[in-house]
């Protein structure tokens, strides 16, 4: 268990961690430190191509392997799935009605795609290889949690969980879903050869962008928190740090039984406790208008978002190594 | 230089609902439209900036300059996508050059 | 649509003056604004543009929808703010929906 | 507070003619203008956006605050550079703060 | 010919051509996947200056040859030359007024500094070298075009084609234009040694950098191609596939007349068969604003601009081995 | 002292230079060559960034030596002393009232980090080292300047100097303090690791960054001397040149009396020579409404930060060397 700690200490003092503390302390300190918007877009396009584009490189140089329908298999379910168990812990935990809930539950099926990249790179730091389909897998995780959100506000008769056809291509036609998939399909048609091509640009300084981005999550997670103080009782606190070390545990079963790979069972993990806070909270403003912003985004981005950067992933390896073996 | 009575409409609405609502406009023979962007605001749900963001989050205002016989029609076709929704619908009188346009 | 009258206050001021004006609206009651962009302008003081510049330089447009009534009130609020500086303040008619917001 | 009567001319113009508008009001004796973004529209042209453009497209929005008594000088200067291009221009009745200035 | 098959074929499965084509998908699919406006004006500045110097850098170290002179001057007999045989062929082929012919011409015999950037990086991954100067040929063949285009509609007779002191001082004095040169001669001036400094900059990303800005001309072209369906018809496409190859033929006899070795011929090739869609548009607005917008950007982004970076390449540099012999 | 020409001739026909040149020259002839706001934020955000990083890994790995303090303090009496002599020397050269010569003055006490970047890059390139803990002198020097300025105002009775609680608060925490301390901070904690992870982005393509950001600095720069002729006679011009040369000679005195080593004390003479033009700005515009802003950009952007990069820099290494001795 001195494997976790280190873990965790070496975890929290790399430039990307600290770089989230510092938007936080700024933040926090109200200085007016800010990355413009075209920026924070900018780089979170050259993310997901990024981290797209790797992903299919890594499949079309190691082969598509047995488990790969599993491992999306295995997405869906928990994308699907997770909501309902989140909405009911929300109901039992918290006062949250059914509209403010299932908008929560979207959030925590869906994923967070800055958390699955620390991950990746966490696991690159210690040597653990993962499959480069993960990012596939990510990718079909993103809109199916919405579906369920939707379905459970229905079946409670309430009003308003509007989901039409515009919304349906709206959300799986989402900019950040097309990016990242179409990265992928480029990175494995164009596979070595086109990674050796752009590797300077995605892969060389990847880390450092990253840095940034997580300076401004930093900055946007600060302002959110001290907007909605006081909206942020200590018990839905405690399920924003539950729900992800549920999330993870049936991630690694799932992922376990899907036949992945320690590093793939640890993403796997993390795709299952993070939550969005990009695709859904649109979705959530069309589809669930009476649902409050400021409760699905400080707890996925407040919350989650940072217990994940910092606990959460180190914790997830060290629980994967323990019931999986190294490797 | 002459100079015809109209009806300025500005709708500020959220980001993820612009489509929507000029979908609706349009429906609503609106012939017209431009799109104004927001920095950020406050109201009652809260204060809120672009700064920094990455999804489609905040508002935008849709701005329609149209004859005064066609506001209440316009009118209706924004509420009916504004209404579950912030956001906040005002008109102010103008007059336009070029009536024929609009 | 019923709409009921309201006036629009547009208040064109330095950006780094943005938070003392919307926190003097604050105080003065004001339950609501926009902040919208503006990216060059001429005046007195010369011409101006965004373009290229790194500080916070350059001017932001405030715009508040309020309650006749409340006029007066807002415009001594924001006066107080704007008047050792550069800034424009103008005033318009105007009528919304869902007046219970303002 | 004690407000003084003005026109509130806004035209919204093809980015690329910025420069002659804001010339020919110049000309025209403004003395002051402000230009505000626009991030898309739709109109007889078309409907355009902004995003991803490279080149010095889409429109921009003029806004003037001026005496009422010059409103035809500056619509006719306006109208000028207007005329042969797609764009709006459109007039509001307004209050202004510090009249002196306009 | 198998050479030409192959070639197209790599060509095709580039990163470069691959993210055009992704962004040409997500605007036909409707997705809102979008690049800010000031990342991609940001990118194209990043292009320009790199190209810039790097051609610069490249006339520093293997001098100024003979021939500069000759490109520069077939660079200008092009660009003036190619509107009239532009306009004739819509007038002819085409239903277009002759306001619409002249502004559409204009594009013609104006350049594409992307159709320029990907065709140098083709000729790099052959082996094939350019004369650096090429870049400052590229310069002087934006604004020539457009001269041209309004004496055609000023010929005619109808108002409008109105080119004053400002226009033509906008013109020569465009953004594009002075970053371009003004690089150029950075590049000159610095050599090889200012280039070792900011290679790490302009060199090794570039060509991941250029996947990004094709991905965003992807998504612009698509928009395009969707606003101006039903007036696109058969004869203009037909138009934007012919006027290339007629334009690259011409470039070949003057670049080869000029005494280019084979990646001038086909960088000469290229410039000629490619069609403007920055400088020449925002021009055309101020100088011709009854022809419409739709018509031409839709011929030079929509057509010109995806057939010479997927096809025309290839085949021009195809016909240069041909005609000259392989270097 | 030939070495001094060979060093300035050197300097000027950097890329960085050159690049300024470019954007200077582009205002003059009107070009409407232009950099997006978000864009220039961006790169000031990404330079910040890097230097404060690279100042603080190298502080970790160099320690903090015995001299960290002495130069801090001497960074404070630089920045709260320096407006007084500006302050002074307006008033006797130039016709400028109270609180314009305060407002201008506040610009001199402050630095310029661009300045000190360029310094930085200078000294490199001549092999001489610099402590890493300059950075954090930068960021001790940026505010404290303002204050005796207000002060300055307030003694002559005029009212408007007005130094509230907010506005403190805003200039303590204003977001390039935060940042550059910030990313010291990071850098200092991770170390050499740390930057090892990050330096594909940080270091190797900082110098092409830096000529962009020059490019845009020197576009604003030729834009507001534009807008401000007839403004600045030739005493403002002469003052924009002789500030510096005053302003270096006292950083050299303190710096050696801290005890830094050459390029320590070159550093210190930049930040001495240098005038704020981002920070102070905004302040004044708070603080000081009615002074001219016309007056302190021109000279500060327009006059002294060319001169010191061109010139100036080359000047305090030459006498720094003459004084001190080749390292
Ligand atoms: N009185 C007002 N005047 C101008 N804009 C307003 C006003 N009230 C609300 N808004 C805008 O509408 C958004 C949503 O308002 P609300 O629904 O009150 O939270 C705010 O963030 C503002 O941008
Ligand atoms: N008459 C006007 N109409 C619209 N905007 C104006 C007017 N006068 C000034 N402004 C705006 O206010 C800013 C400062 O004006 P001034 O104080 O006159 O320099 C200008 O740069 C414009 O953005
Ligand atoms: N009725 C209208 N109301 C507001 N803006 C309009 C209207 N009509 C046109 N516009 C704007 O003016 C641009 C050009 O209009 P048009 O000349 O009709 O294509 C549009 O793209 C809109 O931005
Ligand atoms: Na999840
Ligand atoms: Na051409
Ligand atoms: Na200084």
């Amino acid at each position: 268990m001195t494997n976790l700690f280190e873990l965790a200490a070496n975890n929290l003092i790399s430039p990307i961690i600290l770089s989230f503390a510092l938007g936080l302390f700024g933040a926090m300190a109200r200085s007016d430190l800010s990355i413009p918007e075209a920026v924070a877009k900018g780089m979170s396009i050259y993310l997901l191509f990024a981290i797209g584009f790797k992903g299919g490189a890594s499949v079309s140089a190691h082969g598509i392997d047995a488990t790969l329908i599993a491992a999306v298999v295995a997405g869906l379910v928990l994308s699907f799935g997770i909501p309902f168990i989140a909405f009911a812990a929300l109901r039992i935990m918290t006062g949250l009605d059914r509209t403010d809930a299932a908008a929560v539950a979207a959030h925590y099926g869906s994923i967070s795609i800055v958390t699955f990249v620390a991950a990746t790179s966490v696991l690159e730091s210690q040597g653990i290889g993962t499959e480069g389909y993960m990012v596939a897998v990510a990718a079909v995780m993103e809109a199916p949690a919405i579906l369920s959100a939707l379905w459970l506000v229905a079946r409670g008769g309430s009003k308003g969980g509007g989901m039409d056809s515009a919304l349906l291509r709206e959300i799986m036609l989402n900019g950040s879903i097309v990016l990242l998939v179409g990265a992928f399909a480029i990175g494995a048609l164009t596979g070595e050869k086109g990674l050796a091509e752009i590797a300077p640009f995605i892969v060389t300084p990847f880390k450092g962008v990253l840095c940034l981005f997580l300076l401004d999550m930093g900055l946007i997670a600060g302002r959110g928190l001290q907007q909605a103080r006081g909206l942020i009782r200590f018990n839905l606190v405690a399920f924003g740090i539950a729900m992800p070390l549920v999330g993870a545990a049936i991630g690694m079963a799932l992922g376990a039984l899907a036949g992945l790979n320690l590093g793939g069972v640890v993403l796997m993990m993390v795709l299952a406790a993070s939550a969005s806070y990009i695709a859904v909270p649109a979705a959530m403003r069309v589809a669930l208008p009476q649902a409050n912003p400021a409760i699905y985004l400080t707890l996925s981005l407040g919350v989650t978002f940072p217990f994940n950067l910092t606990l959460g992933i180190p914790l997830y390896l060290a629980a994967a190594q323990l019931m999986i073996g190294a490797n | 230089m002459e100079m015809h009575d109209a009806k300025r409409v500005s709708i500020v609405i959220e980001a993820p609902l612009e489509s929507r609502l000029t979908d609706a406009l349009t429906k609503a023979g609106v012939t017209g439209y431009t799109i104004m962007p927001v920095i950020g605001g406050s109201g009652r749900s809260g204060q809120w900036t672009r700064d920094g963001q990455v999804g489609r989050s905040g508002m935008v205002n849709v701005v329609c300059l149209i004859k005064p016989e066609r506001l209440d029609g316009l009118l209706k076709a924004a509420f009916a996508v504004v209404e579950p929704h912030i956001g906040v619908v005002s008109v102010t009188d103008a007059q336009v050059l070029r009536a024929e346009r609009f």
